[in-house]
């Protein structure tokens, strides 16, 4: 499999977003983006910079992908669940992409890539949690695809992402699609 | 159109890269950014936005499921799917209450500002029936703190105070004006506790002498009169999980021994005759003697009463005397105004000496709702006591049905 | 079972302690007694207002009594547990009547009359709580004998009994020996 | 003579009392104080006064149990008798960690005032290892919210200062002044985390580039190097419970696929070459590649080292890429010097594809202590891996041993 450079693409990305501010001043606009994004952030990239065949494929299969389901997202084998860990929102009165009545849906995410078996495409999901109240605790699920340790946060699914809200105390988590990755 | 546009993105993992990459090293290993995206471009069908579900208005079929068995928050269940609909947010030892208004979940709620040290408070929060938002917080001088009660937080008939039992040890009343969201005053209630309102507005407590204390609050100070003695309190306690029909003010109290007793409050409350348990189902009375088997009431919440038939359901047991906690080996059903037996059933397989709670839904169609106090909350045929619904990791408290 | 009349004992008690003061003072002071007593308050009266038979013999036979240990204070049915809810304080690092390093010994209790089986004795057991500190959740014991409901405080085993603390978290139960019943 | 003195007495239950005594009615109930005492007289052979109790000094065969399975605290065992020594009070996200002078325990904590809502608060706290109370709380300005990570909070070889990491998330760590009791810095860490003190009282951390930075604190601004990439921290991540040696600074890291690379830290830290689990074990390597069935490693905790001895023991189970919190079906222990298996251990009966947190003790008749995140730790002997002790209700995160 052919390798790419993130750092490539990311260097252009990142003088994009930087202007002309300091090397400190991008990491902490970063940081900020992180916090404050009302949605999940999406950024213009130029496609010439990637290269690359699709994240299809032989990469897909995992554990959890061959064996997930797109009919009960009330189910831990919920296809959009493959990175997920905690209580599903949607058995705690919310839904896949909505918080339970007077949580807080959190303004940032984990990420995962997860494979739909109804196109067998893969997508891209913001698990985002929904904060301010006490541990849901049903449907408790800890799908582990992608997931990776604290040092590559973004796709570590033990943080409680409640980043930016006035109270963190994790109630559940959500699922949100945000794109079909190509 | 954006909804549906093809646009390119990098997911947020690319933006978290950037340190790593400020360092330009290029290391060739594969990056997060590889599996979101390994083309850089992302098509976003239909990108979905985080959103806040509210409550639907509260429904007959509802539970309430207080906290414990090491979670905090009372669930509110569906008795039909065995859904969870949502969750009111309480700690320890919080009392809830509804409202009779149908406006507000009220929460009576004790925390220390460093949770094992700083300040207390002491608070009586009223939450919105669809947000569930925190709409108010009134700092109360104090609240007795003891889980698993249904009578320490009580709403007036009209909706307009909440009254919350304290004692510091010394036992009393902190009432809250709900309609100015400020306290309004203590009532000292020396040797009584566990809360009834009546339809006056006031309310009756129950007293360590056997008798029943009745408040009067009509604006002046509060009228304290109280009834003859009708219990024995240390000898054959009422079970202060008893339950009220908040719309006829009509009281059916159960004591450890088996004995129900109706009242009828007011303000002169109108204590009707004890009749047994057992001798509606054709035993001997239930004593309060050492070394004498018999079935009795037991559990933390033993009693359900459907008001509209006056059907009465308690959780049973064979016991000895001071077994009132035990949990049940049957459900019996029987009919209050005629005080006799309708069917007893013996609980089976994972109801079987497990229960310790129990409920019943108020609507023509009723469901009864029991829990083991280990998580579980069953909801049952209110004819055949059928298993329905099984609730996992619930709580392990009281349950609630709303009063409709 | 003859009967005696509580209230003619009370009332001379109450008279001794309050001398001069109001009704008012005397219930603050007994309240205050409750919270305050650093050791479980003994207060003399004349046994000639006393009556009755002694509180042992069928009284005492009670489901736990009969089926109590005097060898295991970490087991609940030791027999000083007879009236015991809650996490037994010897499983926790404390002892019979002692906190666990950290914890706060509470200054009131409620109360057992328990039948020690070595000597077949009724023994007054003061149940203080310890306090401060998440809840051990080691060695649950709900014993029930003499348990009485809320309106009955003194013999409730499920308030909190950490009055007078500056903390009433729950940890664990002591069951610390007052005296023998004549 | 006053403990032996047979002396008169009512008990508290006549003061409660009073108040319904005052109410002047004598209505021939029976009262509580004639059960606690009917002839009104009580001998206290020897009153029982209340006594706080203190700790031993730390043990090797202690564990300590982090929090988790709805239960505060992190409990202190001990393995040799499967009792329960005390508690160090934590709660949700806090991290535990020991003091290498051996006078405290230290817990970096998140409070919020009023529990769901108020002010969030951030410190360090010190409880003295002996009388377990709080002798020292430093306000932080901030920290990460993770359970189950044991490199999250950690303190420098001498003592001095505590390290807490923080996301906001850009990623710092805050440093705190131990000697003075306040807050010291705040030390920009971008792209790592997982910190693992050095004897240099610096600190070394894992970072999303497979490098391993190294951060010198020797007064003045702290400088930060960075090694050659070693490890892929998307496609085959080490476990950020890697353990680490603190008197010898070696590190023995251990990736999802079964990687082992022991790196011996220091100003420039050495890493070495990385060596394969399932080679060792006779088998084929193990690889990050889909579709592909081998024995490795996992859980929460997966892996185990004796320091003196350089035995590694790893809870192993047979999965599939992206496997790596099953819990275990083996337990494998290996020689960490030569690379070589020493035994295979299947785990049986309760034992059996349960547990998920690994430690042993660092004495020279080490314990093994193994749980399952369901609130039961086992003792196990470290040489058969036989069951000694069981520990219910122990919690359910994190193990800890003291590093003697």
């Amino acid at each position: 499999m052919q390798k790419i450079s993130i750092d490539r693409i990311g260097e252009k990305l990142v003088r994009r977003l930087a202007g002309h501010t300091s090397r400190r001043g991008i990491l902490s606009r970063l940081g900020l983006a992180l916090a404050a994004a009302p949605v999940f952030p999406v950024l213009p990239v130029s496609r010439a910079n990637a290269q690359g065949k699709p994240d299809r494929g032989d990469r897909a299969r995992t554990h959890f992908t061959m064996n997930s389901q797109s009919k009960d997202d009330t189910k831990c084998d919920y296809w959009r669940y493959c990175g997920v860990d905690g209580n599903l929102c949607s058995c705690c009165g919310g839904g896949p992409h909505t918080c339970p009545a007077g949580a807080k849906a959190s303004t940032t995410s984990w990420v995962g890539t997860c494979v739909n078996p109804d196109d067998n495409k893969t997508y891209l999901i913001a698990y985002r949690d929904c904060c301010g109240k006490p541990g849901c605790g049903q449907c408790h699920c800890d799908n582990q695809d992608r997931d990776t340790q604290l040092y590559v946060p973004q796709t570590n699914n033990d943080i409680i992402w409640c980043f930016g809200l006035d109270n963190m105390q994790y109630h559940c988590s959500t699922a949100a699609l945000v794109g079909a990755v190509q | 159109m954006l909804k549906s546009a093809k646009i390119r993105v990098v997911a947020i993992a690319a933006l978290v890269m950037a340190p790593g990459m400020a360092s330009g090293q290029t290391n060739g290993i594969a990056s997060p950014l590889q599996h979101v995206s390994p083309t850089g471009a992302v098509t976003i069908p239909q990108a979905e936005v985080p959103s806040v579900s509210t409550l639907d208005a509260v429904q007959p079929h509802w539970v309430f499921v207080n906290r414990g068995n090491g979670q905090d928050g009372t669930r509110i269940f569906d008795g039909d799917t065995g859904k969870m609909k949502g969750m009111v947010n309480m700690y320890g030892q919080d009392s809830f209450a509804f409202d009779p208004l149908g406006k507000n979940f009220y929460v009576a709620q004790t925390l220390w500002t460093k949770q094992d040290r700083g300040t207390r408070q002491d608070v009586l929060l009223a939450y919105d029936v669809t947000s569930l938002k925190l709409v108010s917080e009134i700092p109360i001088p104090g609240r007795m703190l003891i889980g698993n009660r249904t009578h320490n937080l009580v709403i007036t008939a009209d909706g307009k105070k909440a009254l919350i039992y304290n004692m510091q040890p010394s036992s009393s009343v902190n009432v809250v004006d709900l309609e100015k969201r400020t306290f309004d005053s203590k009532i000292e209630l020396p040797g009584c506790a566990t809360m009834f309102t009546n339809r006056l507005n006031g309310f009756s407590a129950l007293c360590s002498n056997g008798t029943l204390a009745t408040v009067a609050m009509n604006g002046g100070k509060p009228v304290i009169t109280r009834s003859a003695p009708f219990f024995n309190a240390t000898e054959d306690p009422i079970f202060d999980t008893s339950v009220i029909d908040p719309k006829t003010g009509k009281l059916t109290l159960v004591s450890y021994s088996g004995l129900i007793t109706p009242v009828e409050l007011g303000a002169a409350p109108k204590i009707g005759a004890s009749w047994s348990l057992q001798q509606a189902a054709f035993m001997r009375k239930g004593t309060y003697t050492a070394m004498d088997v018999n079935w009795m009431p037991g559990g933390r919440q033993p009693i359900a009463v459907h008001h509209a038939t006056g059907r009465i359901y308690v959780l049973m047991h064979m016991g000895e005397y001071w077994s009132e906690y035990e949990p049940a080996l049957e459900i019996w059903v029987l009919n209050g105004n005629t005080h006799k037996l309708i069917q007893r059933h013996a609980l089976g397989g994972e109801l079987k000496g497990k229960l310790i709670n129990i409920a019943v839904s108020q609507d023509a169609n009723p469901q009864v709702y029991a829990s083991d106090g280990s998580g579980n909350t069953f909801v049952l045929d209110a004819q055949t006591m059928e298993k329905k619904q099984k609730m996992e990791d619930s709580g392990g408290g009281i349950l609630y049905t709303v009063q409709p």
